[in-house]
């Protein structure tokens, strides 16, 4: 199992090694140089652009720079917004309890709703239950998810009136933020209301961002499912007389788990950009519209920070997949 | 499910003999039509590609003509509609029906072209990869990794952040988006493919490495592209939209489904045809391509034949 | 035509794969193949007999070029073929073909039947489609397929007649040679017995030699002049098909015959059963591979590899070959 | 009593309209204790009817059956809760390829514990104690190490003696032995099969041994069934069966082995396929490959008749002088 891990990381490492020589690039393939493309039309007198390429060491060799931005980012430090002039980690620390929250609540949802819905739609193959099933996850998978928003909105908040537009949490509230996460803080802040506020805040974000992971983790169970009902095991099971509940839920389900929950690791890379299109919508604060406003702005090192943190943050639970994915699946764990 | 396994290939390939047998065309539309979901998938895309190949002839009006007297003009069978209008007007004044046949054109010519570039350059990377082995497959498959790690509508928002807002670099950065899944797809069929007796029967036959790359092994490894691709065209289609609803895919005034809705959010209350037409349109488009490559693939899939 | 009858001539070849073995550990070595030698005369059969993990299929990669070998001399019909030059084993290529196990796999699903047959003519001839064409043709009536089978799809056919494929498909290069690797082993009895016809009619029409890969002793002893019985990747027994099936000298070519089922009582043998199980080739044991298995085991069968030996009229690799 | 009674068996898949017949009017006993061999080419039903036995065949297939009845009780008409307390411990069935049987994820301990529990149960240990000895009585070494160990890391004779191992777990009176060797090395073949036998003998169960070799038949079994193309066309003893076999199929079956052939250039062949799902003769199977036959067998089917031996489907059996040579050859027991 250990060398399993290791022989991961030995595989990830390299992966990270591109993502920062990528994200490194990104800011030298930007046509002109950056100083000149931040400056935007306006143009920039010649001392402070001399100024400014000397403070971001743009007039030194590549790989110095290279070395030079690794080495600082190794140590935190991601550089400064050109907007703001705030630290990029610190920005994205301050955002990304709000993005964590958001995709954690889509991610429940969908698998909540999709492993279910993928296994009755498989025991019942070819019925009315898995047509509609299928039919529904289908759409779901095809649905524009700022679309959909914009329905859900229409629908709920402005016809029914029920939940909220936008923000995290109405601003009558004002809880102090101890985790950042708006669910905890409004519970710790005692007061009456505000905890069910911010449920009502975080329920269509929740089913915009969480459709296309369930429709596709119901689509990838029902087929799992079914790939793995067709198998010897699972015949031999029914001829020692184990109840159907017992070889459905113990001998196919964990079998069918495994490529399940590979799925899910690839969601996560989903759900970050999923959120780049539901936080913009919803006024979200999180990392997804930090993003798309600092690429309106040209903000470049919040872009190039930004993206490194998204990266890692996938290769990292893509990491916890795969190990995961060992302690389910006994072969992969004893392999040499 | 339980249907014996060893019986069957023989017993089907007898039925065969009797009559003439099908050409694997007419035999793959033989089983596609099975599916009536994928049927009804088909029938659509073709309706989206007359409508993008003849947007000129069947749009009423010019999709960027701006009529300022019949600004958020109703569609024609509500109060207020006008039959000038068919699905009404936005908000300057430009026909909705006009503006999203058009945006047809442009939808469908992403995806065509994302995808022919994701496709081809993917299959000479994954084949080469799966052929090679070694040091150039493990270069070619990190490299996609990182091109993984990224996620995807990120990775486009960063190429377009490098190239500039843009439909044509839209374009571009959802085929580099798209590119490590047929990379992947491809040498992993690839070398299922290899390891099959026939391919060594060619090379005992004397076949070049060219040979048993394009004529013995690509054409085995099509079925399941051309199904990614169908379902590619998909995606494309919806991240192009996503691209253009954020402002940075077409820039207005180009009629392009998703930079359509992207102030609608302001007419939520006053005009639903604004924000509900152009994503019907998106949806119903991204539906069709997946119930097609559903169709496809379980047309192509001999696992699930019989 | 050379004169000496021996087609091919095959001394000491050994093969040798390093395995990984773990993430931090050596690269370990399979002899897969290992000090293996034997004359095949033009027209004869040369049967390879062992269960999985003997060598046989590690075997048929070297004498069809698919592979080089680590060690060791391959002549075919005079010409060095283990250590040949890129350009040299393209010219031999024709001449040694091969005919697989599984009938399903063996024939690529996307080309039809005619093109299937005529690939070989392509890379190594310069005919017109229309000759090619008709020597394919005429390649599918040789082996009993009607010429409506040209345009067809291998899936359209049942596993006996891809088999009949996969043969015309070795022979259309004319080859002197042909490696058939369990080539009746998937099919149905009756199937097996039209496919064994008509590889030794073929036989005698062509003058073309077999090495026939089997584990099954019944089809070998129908077919083959000369057998060979490998285990673990080395050759323990090696003569005349009569003198191996009336008089055999190895205890793991005994535990073979006897534990082939036979219909006909007469022709059972003692009952013989191996013990245990193959050894891993990733761990041989030492001296004889065998001596875990066997009933007549000695110390030093434990620690001495038995070399081959001429042990009355054909050869056997075992210390105690006399004695049982 | 017969242990196993079946009378007229059919399984169909398929539509109503044009149903694929994969077994056809199966008539077949099997006696308490003895070893029945069921021999037939691909495509003859004879795994679909282990499967109908057991209750696996799933919708879109269908069985029915005149007479399906084990140890006097109808299988057909039983609550399916009382027919699947019979599998794994009245009747149990071991299969093919011992490598995909057994469930990946789970040790041969699960595997061993979770059967015994479910039809016998007792304490964890009990039953562990109780795994560890059925290990011992399929002859592994080292059973309590392989306790822990999981199927891949099982070559495939040792996956096959945890199958078996699994299968008498619970002393089956009957035990469906479906192609059990087919995917093993010969050496491995010969100690499974001993192995089976001897189970056989000590505790006295039925056992089915269905396989396409005649070979394992002719060493095993008392009374062999010949099936072809989803009928049964000769029922006898395996004496009888194999040195006069009174079906022209039986008899071209046995003529086409090659140990039937010593010192023949050609060996004997049966002309033609095996009839495909859809395109049955009207009369006889065999007929278009019959070298026997008239021009009845081509318009009438016959019935499975009672013989001498047992039982022949054919108008015109052979009589023992007219059998192929090759087959006379051979000495009776």
């Amino acid at each position: 199992m250990i060398s399993y891990i290791l022989r991961r990381l030995g595989v990830v490492l390299p992966t990270f090694i591109g993502i920062t020589v990528l994200v490194f690039a990104l800011i030298h393939m930007i046509p002109g140089d950056p100083v000149e493309a931040m400056s935007g039309e306006r143009g920039m007198e010649p001392e402070r652009y001399a100024r400014l390429i000397a403070e971001y060491g743009l007039d030194r060799p590549l790989p110095v720079q290279y070395a030079d931005y690794v080495f600082k980012a190794a140590h935190g430090n991601l550089g400064r917004s050109i907007v703001t002039q705030e630290s990029v980690l610190t920005e994205f620390v301050d955002r990304f309890p709000a993005t964590l929250e958001l995709s954690a609540c889509a991610i429940v949802f969908a698998l909540c709703l999709g492993i279910p819905a993928g296994m009755i739609a498989a025991l019942k193959r070819n019925t009315p239950v898995d047509y509609g099933v299928m039919g529904v996850s289908l759409a779901g998978y095809s649905m524009p998810i700022f679309w959909w928003a914009l329905l859900l909105i229409l629908f709920f908040s402005v016809h029914l009136g029920w939940t909220p537009v936008s923000g995290r949490i109405a601003i009558e509230y004002d809880p102090v933020r101890v985790t950042g996460l708006m669910l905890i803080d409004s519970l710790l802040s005692g007061e009456e209301g505000a905890f069910a506020s911010a449920v009502s805040h975080l329920i269509l974000p929740t089913i915009a961002l969480g459709t296309i992971p369930l429709a596709t983790l119901a689509r990838m169970t029902r087929s799992a499912m079914l790939e793995v009902l067709g198998e010897d095991y699972v015949r031999a099971a029914r001829a020692r007389g184990l109840s159907p509940l017992r070889v459905v839920g113990r001998h196919a389900l964990r079998n069918a788990l495994i490529p399940v929950v590979t799925v899910i690791g690839l969601q996560v890379g989903t759900l970050l950009a999923g959120a780049i299109l539901t936080e913009t919508i919803f006024s979200w604060p999180g990392i997804g519209k930090w993003m798309v406003e600092a690429i309106h702005r040209r903000d470049y090192p919040v872009v190039q920070g930004g993206i490194l943190l998204s990266a890692t943050l996938v290769i990292f639970v893509n990491l916890i997949v795969d190990v995961l994915y060992g302690v389910i699946n006994p072969r992969i764990r004893h392999t040499r | 499910m339980t249907t014996p396994t060893s019986s069957n290939p023989a017993a089907a390939s007898e039925e065969f003999q009797l009559t003439a047998p099908p050409s694997p065309l007419r035999e793959l539309w033989r089983d596609f039509r099975r599916n009536k979901g994928a049927v009804v998938g088909l029938a659509l895309v073709i309706t989206y590609l007359l409508l993008a190949i003849f947007a000129n002839v069947v749009a009423p009006h010019s999709p960027i003509e701006q009529y300022r007297d019949a600004i958020l003009t109703p569609p024609s069978w509500e109060e207020g509609g006008s039959l000038d209008f068919l699905l009404g007007t936005d908000a300057v004044g430009r026909d909705m029906l006009s503006r999203l046949i058009f945006g047809t054109r442009l939808s469908l010519s992403i995806g065509l072209i994302s995808v022919t570039l994701s496709l081809s350059i993917g299959i000479v990377l994954g084949l080469t990869a799966a052929f090679a082995g070694g040091k150039i497959e493990t270069a070619i498959m990190r490299l996609m990794d990182v091109l993984l790690a990224l996620p995807s509508l990120l990775l486009a928002v960063a190429v377009i952040a490098i190239l500039g807002p843009g439909l044509a670099n839209a374009m571009y950065a959802i085929a580099i988006v798209r590119l490590p899944g047929f990379v992947r797809l491809t040498r992993a069929t690839a070398i299922s493919e290899l390891s099959k007796d026939y391919v060594l029967a060619s090379r005992i036959a004397g076949a070049g490495k060219l040979r048993l790359m394009f004529i013995t092994v690509l054409p085995n490894c099509l079925a399941p592209l051309i199904v990614q691709a169908t379902l590619g065209f998909s995606t494309a289609i919806l991240d192009a939209a996503a691209l253009g609803f954020l402002g940075l895919g077409a820039q207005p005034p180009t009629p392009e489904w998703g930079s359509m809705l992207s102030g609608a959010l302001e007419f939520i209350q006053r005009a639903w045809w604004v924000v509900s037409l152009p994503g019907i349109a998106i949806l119903f488009a991204v539906l069709a391509f997946n119930l097609m490559g559903d169709g496809l693939r379980d047309a192509l899939d001999p696992k699930l034949k019989r | 035509m050379t004169d000496t009858p021996q087609l091919l001539q095959v001394e000491a070849l050994a093969k040798h794969y390093p395995v990984s073995t773990g993430f931090f550990k050596p690269r370990a070595l399979v002899r897969a193949l290992d000090g293996v030698s034997f004359q095949l005369d033009a027209g004869k059969t040369l049967a390879v007999v062992g269960e999985s993990g003997c060598g046989k299929t590690t075997l048929a990669r070297q004498i069809t070029m698919i592979e080089t070998p680590t060690a060791g001399l391959m002549r075919l019909d005079g010409t060095d073929i283990a250590s040949a030059s890129a350009e040299t084993l393209k010219r031999m290529r024709p001449q040694v073909q091969m005919v697989f196990q599984n009938p399903y796999a063996s024939l690529n699903p996307r080309k039809r039947i005619g093109s299937i047959l005529e690939e070989p003519l392509i890379i190594h001839t310069t005919l017109s489609p229309a000759g090619r064409g008709e020597k394919a043709r005429a390649m599918m009536a040789r082996v009993g397929l009607r010429p409506e089978h040209y345009g067809r799809y291998p899936h359209m056919f049942s596993g006996g007649q891809r088999q009949r494929i996969a043969i015309a498909r070795a022979l259309m290069t004319d080859p002197k040679l042909v490696v058939a690797d369990e080539p009746v082993s998937a099919l149905d009895v009756s199937i097996q017995a039209q496919v064994l016809n008509l590889l030794m009619d073929l036989q005698q029409e062509t003058g073309v030699a077999y090495i026939f890969v089997s584990h099954n002793l019944a089809v070998v002893e129908h077919i083959a002049d000369e057998v060979l019985v490998m285990y673990l990747g080395r050759v323990v027994e090696q003569g005349p098909k009569r003198m191996i099936f009336d008089s055999p000298r190895h205890p793991y070519t005994q535990a073979l015959l006897s534990a082939t089922p036979r219909v006909d009582v007469v022709q059972r043998k003692a009952r013989f059963i191996a013990r245990g199980e193959l050894p891993s080739p990733l761990d041989p044991p030492p001296g004889c591979a065998f001596h875990r298995r066997c009933p007549h085991t000695i110390d030093r069968c434990k620690q001495q590899v038995p070399e081959l030996r001429m042990i009355g009229s054909h050869l056997a690799a075992c210390h105690r070959a006399e004695e049982i | 009593m017969a242990l196993l009674e079946i009378k007229n068996l059919s399984v169909h898949f398929g539509s109503e309209k044009s149903p694929m017949i994969a077994v056809d009017g199966l008539d077949l006993n099997v006696e308490q204790g003895e070893v029945l061999g069921i021999v037939g080419e691909s495509g003859s039903g004879k795994s679909v009817t282990s499967l109908a036995l057991m209750g696996l065949i799933d919708a879109p297939g269908r069985v029915s059956a005149d007479v399906l009845k084990f140890d006097g009780r109808d299988l057909l008409r039983m609550p399916v809760r009382e027919r699947r307390a019979m599998l794994g411990r009245d009747i149990a069935m071991i299969f093919q390829d011992p490598g995909t049987t057994l469930n990946p994820c789970f040790t041969v301990e699960n595997h061993l514990v979770e059967t015994l529990a479910v039809h016998e149960g007792g304490s964890r240990k009990a039953l562990r104690a109780r795994a560890l000895e059925l290990l011992q009585q399929v002859e592994i070494p080292d059973p309590s190490r392989r306790l822990e160990a999981y199927p891949h890391q099982l070559s495939g004779g040792m996956s096959q003696r945890v199958m078996i191992a699994l299968a008498i777990a619970c002393n089956p009176r009957l035990l469906i032995a479906d192609e059990p060797t087919t995917a093993l090395d010969v050496t491995v073949q010969a100690q499974v099969l001993d192995l089976l036998l001897r189970l056989h003998r000590e505790r006295g169960m039925g056992l089915m041994l269905i396989t396409h070799d005649l070979g394992v038949i002719a060493e095993t079994a008392q009374r062999v069934v010949v099936m072809y193309a989803g009928q049964v066309m000769e029922i006898g003893t395996v004496p009888e069966i194999f040195t006069r076999p009174q079906h022209p199929y039986t008899a071209a079956l046995m003529s086409a082995l090659p140990e039937n052939n010593v010192g023949r250039q050609r060996l004997q062949t049966i002309a033609g396929v095996v009839p495909g799902a859809y395109d049955r003769p009207r009369g006889c199977l065999l007929a278009p490959r019959c070298t026997y036959a008239e021009d009845r067998c081509h318009t009438e089917r016959p019935a499975l008749n009672r013989a001498a031996h047992g039982a022949v489907r054919c108008f015109f059996p052979l009589a023992a002088a007219s059998a192929p040579a090759s087959a006379a050859n051979a000495t009776p027991t």
